[in-house]
């Protein structure tokens, strides 16, 4: 029954908000009085062998492409390797990727997806991650929490959005955390998105990728409020950090994650970017201003990142060497791998048995070990 | 036996063995029933939509169940179809079994995407099962103008991995409800808004679930209507005006998956078909079924392949337009006249 | 080719913005020089008699409807009739209203619609504005520059959006009207509306009708953040007006037409109300507090109008019986119309001829009459 | 004469009295060229989509416009296609005539409201006219995958009040194209992604236009296909493998309106058809060429009504999965000698 002003005061919770959860600092910053997560030696070495990974592998998915041994088209996120990695590195084991997008590949990496099979699924190879019916980045891994991503933008920010509520129906401990571009703000499907889950407080962490462009069209022709400014619409915090800094980005995912299993909903961390390539291998982004891009060449996550580290004593060139001697091997063994059989092209349209649960990624932050195990299901 | 204003209705298959208790439904309290059994069996099944919570939805078809059910399992939703079918997708992807009712079928085209593209080709392309159901209330012959009449079926059977089904009946709505909440794809039920409250009939209590198969309603020889959703009503009136044994009614429950071999070996058998759609006719499922007979039963057709279906036009507001456009009994029995008489 | 920074601070003009507009000013109020328009003591009687008008044919309405006469569904917007009335009486006559839609009837009176037609229209009669094809509130009279509603909210909005970007493409000083409610902001259709229009500063005026219901629901299940304090995340300025204040919501909007036709773009205006009756005929609203009504009950738009038009010297009581007598002739005319040709149901599905542009409506308010007339295109 | 790396290509119809001067273009310097035209012609007309500005479009079909026309006529839009869709609604309404480039064809479904609901129903339910184009950039072929290798058509076909358009020659996409910026009404315009550089043809300079009308582009007495698009192609590579005259090919070009009577008329004269269709089979344009011909042309029928389709999955991305699933000249030729044989 309505009996309530119909117009309570903005941030005012609305007596629709899910029970048992506190009801101040809506819109406000994540609280302050998380610590923040430490990183180890380890960790940050780890941070970079999965941003120099990303890397590599990308570097070496262009030159397959250009030597016409991959089908269709590739994408690459050169010089943003710092947010996937840094993102996905806050995750829990349980928690769900839904979904990592066009500029992400460390994610996958990061929660331990097999590299040879990612590279069978940029071939077209049969593989155990799309059997050769996707190709480029449309790809996840469900045992490991990792749902594949769709074309249309930012539909799967919405799936995630869905995603979050199960758990917090659920009163499970764990988030979905979804990725996007600027540029995916502009469907009226982000609306719906950010509505549902700042409505609900849905335990969804969300993570914008601002590299300034979508395709060959500046964030300025698609917006004139930034991301993070326009979370407060929706009565979550908006949080801008240097997408370059992959310890940043860590940090403010963390924070954000943190804050969702408190109960308190979603948090959108805007972080800020370039876009080093063009929007895929096909496009020479000519549209793009060279000493712009050399500005940005000077921010380049990984070699800051390996220039700290380097100083911190942690020997970098064999992190390089660890990643290219598992690129050439996964390389190899993908080119010798079969291609899909046509005749099961049509197979499996429709699911006909009860439904496997997602499973459980890698996490291989340090300060996860301590923590007992939230009850995932393995698949 | 369903009751029905001005047609004989289609007769449930009765004759079970161990029949269990019925009770007499209309086809809206079988798909409340259908959802308030499926909700106490298993946990996992929750509604949302707009306005399915305390007020019970548009229709009342939730009614009852958010006072026995919680907010969490009815959900009112704002106005977001796209939001409400691609939530369901992800809470389906964590293990839930969502229900989502679209207010009206017309404003699934809001939602479109996330159906066509996120749910229908999830399984396919991933091997991860979207088990949700879209309850879409359609149809029209009530005036709903051409914003709240539409028949968007053929959309959905145009869409790689979506489950399509419109029952009849009320045992039917209740049976195939349930099974479509127990199936393990995306279903697109079409609930017919007409038959609502117009028609009654025997309903099993407690589980009942229907397969996703045709039903042939009325036995013949000589003439097959295909018909369902509203117009299998319809269909039965008009196969009632000739003498029994002459036109066989199917129903065909079912749209994906479509019932091929029932459809092939009825028209095999009284080599002449008529098939009737309330949705606009071109690219309906009239004509799948068509293109279907005349490839597969070629050999066994004694006259043309014959449809009746809604003109391509909006379903128009004012009744005596309606009716000009929508088919009916007489022009169903005209039809079928001229088929017989080939 | 990008050239600047990405990420402009918000709110920084967007390099893509249309040429010889200002900068400034883009998400702030409307200009305080605008001086505020003038309400003659006719044109305070022409908005009392529209509203009445309204409310007297509505009431009429839901009577014809309980008898059975009028198929279908009928809708009304008793106790909101000051903002469609107040909104459009801001219009001058080559604005197009695109598009009243459930609770505003008074917007299409405002416009000259003829009585008689509108009634023949819900009643499924043959008419001049839906020849029968459409019913209850889906109606317009584009030869008064009047764009019929569809179902799908807001799915007119965005059309007004592209009406806007048409007049602003060809330098017209024109503006188009849109009206929505509080839950038509949810779909992502209203997102992609509010951002075309901020970004590309089309002069677009936007009227919000928060009643605080959207069917069952309230606002308050519908989003955290209001529709006026959302606005500026689209970069233009939200007003929250009274709106069951007639002339408060006709200066609002006259000032947000004034803004757009200066070229600085939309402006949403949020009007506060109360739906006062159920969603439609169908509905008895037992969902809401009759206590919450009754405080509604003593803000009626007209009761507290006419008081204060009795004070000013208005014979209210000759309004009232002038809106009855009218309304009368054109129920009676209404009702011995013929029905509509059968055999015509399907003709004109496709346009053969070259379109004819929409005409001009009425512009009642007494300050249009000095203006010089502004080029619009007759029917 | 056009020509196809692996296929014989469809005759333009040449033979004109006062012939224009050509030049051979491919299929998408057509586009252009009809675009380019058109504007030039017609001050109302303006193009807008995502990246269509400087950049020229994701596949370069609106290049040099920007140059030529400016910001205002070649817009670059925000990612939205309900909102590129719906503001041309807007525009139309207002007198000018938007030609929206959406981006994929796949991408359609996100804007699908404002096509079937808004675009689509306004003429007949108001008598407002909306002028606009639709360019969809369809089909597969490329190892697109299940995203970008979509052919939406049939869903606009059973959406009352939209034509749609499907040339298969550089001739007709430049001449269909500007008949449907001069049409009065939202066009879906399918232009087919694997036609665009890999067919050239002799195209008129200057002005050319097509009427929305099928034509047959290979004559034959015993069996008709019936194709458009990209099919059309390997249709014609098809019937070129049999003695000359036995197959005749109708290239359908417009599938709303429908050219009834050219199917008709050739499928009464040979007796027999195959109907191929790239999209997805169930409720495809070819179900309902195949229910007309199944009703209107049973009596000259002297065999089944055949179709070739893709099956109903999503289209896979690995280039031999996708060859397993799009329809090939094999298939029609064995299709086409199974019938020939009936
Ligand atoms: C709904 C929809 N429309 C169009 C596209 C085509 N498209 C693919 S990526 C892209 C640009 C995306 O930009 P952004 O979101 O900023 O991501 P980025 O590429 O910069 O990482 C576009 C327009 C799409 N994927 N989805
Ligand atoms: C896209 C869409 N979904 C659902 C509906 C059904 N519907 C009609 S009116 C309405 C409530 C509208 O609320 P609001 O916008 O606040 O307007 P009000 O009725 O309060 O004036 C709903 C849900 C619709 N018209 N459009
Ligand atoms: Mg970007
Ligand atoms: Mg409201």
């Amino acid at each position: 029954m309505l009996v309530e002003d119909p117009h309570p005061p903005t941030p005012d919770r609305a007596p629709g908000a899910p029970p048992g959860r506190p009801s101040d600092d809506v819109a406000g910053p994540p609280a302050e009085d998380v610590s923040p997560p430490v990183l180890t030696l380890a960790d940050r070495e780890a941070l970079l062998e999965l941003m120099v990974g990303m890397r590599t592998f990308e570097e070496r998915g262009v030159a397959l492409y250009k030597q016409g041994r991959t089908p269709g088209s590739f994408y690459d996120g050169h010089g943003q390797e710092a947010i996937p990695v840094g993102a996905t590195f806050a995750m829990g084991p349980d928690d769900v990727l839904c979904s990592p997008l066009i500029r992400d590949m460390g994610a996958h990496l990061v929660r331990g997806t097999d590299l040879t099979e990612i590279i069978r699924h940029h071939l077209g190879r049969d593989n155990a991650l799309s059997r050769g019916r996707e190709g480029n980045v449309h790809f996840g891994d469900p045992r490991r929490g990792v749902v594949p991503m769709v074309s249309m933008l930012p539909d799967m920010f919405v799936v995630a959005v869905g995603m979050a509520m199960a758990f917090r129906l659920r009163g499970e401990r764990r988030v979905a955390l979804t990725f996007f571009g600027d540029g995916a703000t502009s469907p009226g499907a982000w609306h719906e998105a950010m509505n549902f889950a700042g409505l609900r407080r849905e335990p969804v962490v969300i993570v914008c990728e601002n590299n300034g462009l979508a395709y060959s069209t500046p964030s300025s022709a698609q917006f004139v409020v930034s991301p993070a400014d326009r979370a407060p619409a929706y009565g979550m915090p908006g949080v801008v950090v240097d997408g370059n800094d992959v310890e940043a980005v860590f940090a403010a995912v963390h924070a954000a994650r943190e804050r969702a299993l408190a109960g308190d909903g979603p948090t959108l961390v805007e972080a800020r970017t370039m876009r080093m390539h063009g929007h895929g291998s096909h496009d020479d982004a000519r549209y793009v201003d060279p000493a712009l891009l050399e500005v940005w060449r000077q921010r380049d996550p990984i070699a800051t990142y390996e220039a700290t580290l380097r100083e911190a004593g942690i020997d970098v060139d064999a992190v390089r060497t660890r990643v290219l001697e598992r690129l050439d091997l996964a390389v190899e063994a993908a080119l010798a791998s079969p291609l899909p059989d046509p005749a099961r092209a049509t197979d499996g349209l429709f699911a006909t048995e009860e439904p496997v649960p997602l499973g459980r990624g890698d996490a291989p932050w340090s300060g996860f070990a301590a923590e007992a195990s939230i009850g995932g299901s393995g698949r | 036996m369903n009751t029905v204003d001005r047609a004989s209705a289609p007769g449930a298959d009765g004759s079970v063995g161990d029949a269990p208790a019925t009770r007499t439904m209309t086809y809206l309290q079988a798909i409340t029933d259908a959802l308030r059994v499926e909700m106490r069996r298993d946990e996992r099944v929750f509604v949302l939509g707009e306005d399915v919570g305390a007020f019970g939805g548009a229709f009342k078809a939730t009614e009852g169940l958010f006072d026995e059910f919680g907010a969490d399992r009815v959900q009112d939703t704002p106005i977001a179809e796209a939001a409400i079918i691609g939530t369901s997708v992800g809470a389906a992807l964590a293990g839930l079994r969502p229900v989502c009712e679209v207010q009206f079928a017309d404003f699934v085209a809001t939602g479109f995407d996330q159906l066509v593209n996120v749910a229908g080709k999830m399984h396919w392309r991933t091997g991860l099962a979207v088990p949700m159901v879209l309850r879409l209330p359609s149809g029209g012959g009530f005036a709903g103008g051409p914003f709240h009449s539409q028949n968007p079926e053929a959309w959905f059977m145009h869409a790689p991995g979506l489950k399509v089904v419109a029952p009849s009946s009320p045992a039917d709505a209740k049976g195939m409800l349930a099974a479509a909440i127990r199936d393990h794809n995306p279903v697109c039920f079409l609930e017919h808004k007409h038959l609502y409250r117009r028609i009654k009939g025997e309903v099993p209590l407690g589980e009942h679930v229907e397969p996703f198969v045709a039903r042939t309603v009325r036995s013949g020889e000589e003439l097959t209507i295909v018909a369902y959703g509203a117009m299998l009503h319809l269909a039965v009136e008009a196969a009632g005006r000739f003498e029994d044994g002459r036109v066989e009614v199917l129903d065909l429950r079912s749209l994906v998956p479509l019932d091929e071999e029932a459809i092939l070996a009825s028209v095999r058998r009284t080599g002449k078909v008529l098939i009737v759609d309330e949705a606009n006719e071109t690219c309906a499922a009239g004509a799948q079924v068509a293109a279907l007979v005349a490839d597969r039963a070629f050999s066994d057709l004694d006259g043309p392949v014959r449809r009746l279906a809604a003109p391509d036009v909006p379903i128009p507001f004012s009744p005596g337009l309606e009716a000009a456009v929508l088919p009916t009994a007489d022009r169903i029995t005209e039809a079928a006249r001229e088929l017989l008489a080939y």
